[in-house]
């Protein structure tokens, strides 16, 4: 009974004491800042004392090159393939193509490209960031960049449009499309045999289909922001 | 009249209005709050007779401890809500006319006492109380010591929870 | 200096309002304070006597016996009261009326 | 003149930059930054919130008594910021002269309840009543160890004026005790007199070195009576949300925030004054080097004046931090151990502290 209180007594003193041998440490050591070091850096493991928090807008940790955040899409490179759209779990990618005429050009990498892309907008407030657009991708143009950094004000202020062409682009090629068709057309009636006509006309009629809404007005058409800090 | 003066017709006034309000209110808390003035009021009269240490001592055990009491008491056995902070008054009459009448033969036997033999004097005696404490007054200062303490346990031992009056 | 006919008249005052308290009020607590207001007016004249020219330390010792004696007693009389409020539920002094406990 | 025209700026610049200084110390102690912001590293943080609680509106609950929950904030003020009429500033410049200084300090701290309890049965509301009643509870059961340990001090000092111990701790003791003299460790049958060597030799501290333990109790109660970690059970926010001031909000709420301030504030003055030196120099005379002499400055002249009350703010200020660091460092006691730790040990520790000063003081003589 009475042991136990001197021991308690001791243990108040001696646990006390050093509580605030350790706090004064860490008050001490409060002269040193640790810098904006990645876990790529050797010395990553070497700063173990001092302030850990990083004023973050001022500075902040590196990211590593093969960060997974904001998505990227390189129009040239890019051959509207609809692939990423069609494999995306949250269908957060909105492609339009237009048709091209002939070969527009070719890629990087030497494919050829064939389609225009009217339309190519990632909702990135909807993406999960799984990346499986941009393993579908054949050319490699739909990437993930390092930048992580990009809250807006407003939630539509997230959808990134990717696509360069201007209205009158598209309509043109609209239109340049629908007068190819239209030939094409002709030559095939004029080439075919009558019975063979019939399933031939039915695919063009739906091609002309989608071409009905011509443009529609976006509001969000906004330069695509460099976020890498 | 001099500055002094005016202050103790000040906070004369203000123990009287503070003790009337006692008398009047209705809620029980208003009135501890108004005891407190009271209290610090008669506190400071004691700094002008020239009674420091009974003027602390009356501050610290008075406001310190025994209002910090009451106050207890009145949370414990009342509520904000039930109106029951609320105490009304009966007698009304005979507690006037029995105040009213002691009021007035103090007020006469004081008017007849002759106070010129008591001339004022400034000047230390904390150390006289120390002294007097420790020598002629002992024996009631520890009888004082001993009461306290006794009380504290009675108060303990009847407010304790137990029935049956052990402890 | 304060002539000592203002303490003595103030003492009286507060000594009055403290006996009315104790007649008027039902609540116990509220009967306590207006115990400890006539205790405080008896102390007044105790303490403004003792500062004569003769040195009349005896008030002031009478006084600091009264304020603690009446922290005893307040102590003690609150315990009382919380005892009473835990059998009648009230503090009601009309209706604290039986003996037999 | 009177010490208030300086206390009241000086409480105001000291909340301002203990509530700046607590922040960066958490921060510093914890591995964070602190605030970084508003203006250079964040020093303008606390006038930004303070522009910001003056702002706010005004709130009184419906169900408060509106007129004590009105009028008890200010009480906690006033109640707390008339201890500081006593305090020195200067070797020459003091507050009320009160041969009762210390006592009357003492129960001011008790007043300091009242207060409280306004506070939390005005807002009636639960969490502030509880918060009261463990405010009262705690503030009466610490000031027992802490009386006892200022009585100590009494003991060798022989005087409750605050400015007599300041002096008496000093190479000035002569000034107010003529022929008085100072034996290292207050001891005569040593026989070094240093009277005239000063410093921190003369310091309560050293002359009774069994002090250096009253004072820790002596802090450990004070820090229960301001009501700060680890003894903030009362504003215990994870249990109480802020105690006694949960209703509180805007100005009201920033002037308990003053009072608590100045609660720990004037215990610090008062620590300083009772066991570390008061406004004296640390520096001894060392023969011909007059350090002592050239630190604390006569008192009177105007080198003495800002001497000393450099000394009485730093030292201050160094308890502040001490504050602040166990607060930082200890995590809040239970009820019952706040009890225990009050009762049990501190009080009885007190009280032979107490026997062992009074020896003392008979080997002095």
């Amino acid at each position: 009974m009475i042991s136990t209180y001197w021991q308690n007594i001791k243990s108040a003193f001696s646990t006390s004491l050093s509580g605030l041998k350790t706090t004064f440490k860490h008050f001490v050591e409060a002269r040193h800042v640790h810098k904006p070091v990645g876990i790529s850096s050797p010395d990553y493991f070497n700063q173990d004392k001092g302030i850990m928090t990083l004023s973050y807008p001022h500075e902040s940790l590196p990211i590593p090159d093969n960060g997974r955040y904001k998505l990227h899409n390189e129009i040239d490179d890019c051959i509207v393939c609809d692939k990423c759209a069609k494999v995306c779990p949250v269908d957060c990618i909105d492609i339009e193509p237009i048709r091209a005429v002939s070969e527009i050009g070719k890629t990087s990498d030497g494919t050829s490209k064939r389609i225009h892309a009217a339309k190519f907008d990632i909702d990135m407030a909807k993406c999960c960031f799984c990346g499986l657009c941009t393993t579908v991708c054949p050319t490699e143009c739909l990437t993930m960049t390092k930048s992580f950094d990009f809250s807006e004000y407003d939630v539509d202020d997230h959808t990134y449009s990717f696509a360069t062409m201007t209205p009158l682009e598209i309509l043109t090629k609209k239109k340049e499309l629908e007068e190819f068709e239209a030939s094409k057309k002709k030559t095939q009636e004029a080439a075919a045999p009558k019975t063979e006509r019939k399933a031939d006309s039915e695919p063009s009629a739906e091609k002309k289909k989608p071409a009905k809404p011509v443009f529609r007005p976006r509001p969000m058409i906004k330069k695509k922001k460099d976020g890498d800090a | 009249m001099e500055m002094l003066e005016i202050l103790f017709y000040i906070i004369g006034a203000l123990a009287c209005i503070s003790a009337g309000f006692i008398l009047f209110t209705k809620n029980i808390l208003y009135a501890a709050f108004a005891l407190v003035v009271t209290l610090l009021c008669i506190a400071a009269l004691y700094i002008f007779s020239n009674a420091e240490f009974i003027a602390v001592s009356q501050i610290m055990i008075y406001v310190g401890g025994i209002i910090v009491l009451i106050i207890f008491g009145i949370m414990l056995t009342a509520k904000i809500r039930d109106e029951k902070a609320l105490v009304g008054s009966h007698n009304r009459f005979l507690a006037f006319a029995s105040s009213a009448a002691i009021f007035v033969m103090l007020i006469s036997v004081i008017g007849t006492i002759n106070f010129t033999q008591y001339q004022a004097v400034t000047g230390s005696n904390l150390h006289k109380i120390g002294e007097g404490i420790m020598t002629d007054y002992l024996l009631p200062f520890e009888l004082m010591a001993v009461l306290l303490l006794v009380a504290l346990i009675g108060a303990t031992a009847i407010a304790s929870k137990k029935e049956g009056g052990t402890s | 200096m304060i002539p000592i006919e203002l303490y003595f008249n103030l003492s009286a005052f507060l000594f009055a309002v403290g006996l009315g308290i104790v007649i008027t009020r039902k609540n116990a607590i509220f009967v306590l304070m207006g115990i400890e207001l006539m205790l405080n007016a008896a102390n007044i004249n105790f303490v403004a006597v003792s500062q004569s020219e003769s040195g009349l330390l005896e008030g002031q010792f009478f006084a600091l016996f009264v304020i603690v004696i009446a922290a005893a007693e307040a102590a003690v009389g609150l315990a009382i009261v919380l005892k009473v409020y835990s059998y009648f539920k009230t503090i009601d002094l009309d209706r604290v009326n039986e003996l037999k406990g | 003149m009177s010490t208030i025209i300086f206390f009241l700026p000086y409480l105001l610049i000291v909340v301002i930059f203990a509530v700046y200084g607590e922040r960066k110390i958490s921060a510093f102690i914890q591995d964070r930054l602190g605030p970084m912001e508003v203006g250079y590293y964040g020093i303008l943080q606390s006038i930004a919130d303070l522009l910001k609680l003056i702002q706010k509106e005004d709130i009184v609950p419906k169900a408060a008594d509106k007129k004590l929950f009105l009028v008890a904030p200010i009480l906690i003020f006033v109640i707390v910021f008339a201890g500081f009429s006593l305090l020195p500033v200067t070797s020459s410049w003091h507050g009320a002269t009160a041969e009762t200084g210390i006592f009357f300090l003492l129960a001011i701290v008790s007043l300091d309840v009242i207060g409280i309890i306004m506070a939390g049965w005005a807002s009636n509301n639960k969490y502030a009543l509880l918060g009261a009643v463990r405010s009262a509870a705690q503030i009466i059961a610490y000031e027992v160890p802490l009386t006892l340990s200022v009585l100590c001090v009494i003991v060798l000092t022989q005087t409750l004026d605050l400015q007599t111990i300041s002096y008496q701790q000093g190479i000035w003791v002569n000034q107010v005790e003529p022929d008085s003299v100072n034996y290292l460790f207050g001891l005569m049958s040593i026989g070094i007199d240093i009277t005239n060597v000063g410093g921190i030799l003369s310091w309560n501290v050293v002359r009774m070195p069994f002090l250096f333990l009253v004072w820790v109790i002596f802090f450990i109660a004070s820090l229960a009576e301001c009501n700060r970690a680890p003894f903030d059970l009362p504003e215990a926010e994870s249990e109480l949300v802020a105690g006694f001031q949960t209703e509180y909000s805007g100005f009201r709420w920033s002037i308990i925030m003053l009072a608590e301030y100045g609660m720990m504030l004037l215990v610090s003055i008062l620590g300083v004054i009772l066991f570390y030196g008061s406004w004296n120099t640390p520096f001894p005379n060392i023969g011909s080097f007059k350090l002592a002499e050239w630190t604390g400055g006569l008192p009177g002249t105007t080198s003495g004046n800002i001497l000393s009350a450099f000394w009485l703010i730093s030292k201050t200020s160094l308890m502040i931090f001490l504050q602040m660091w166990v607060r930082w460092t200890f995590p809040r006691v239970r009820i019952d151990q706040l009890m225990s730790i009050g009762w049990k040990y501190l009080t009885p520790f007190a009280l032979f502290f107490l026997l062992l000063c009074g020896v003392w003081r008979l080997l002095m003589i």
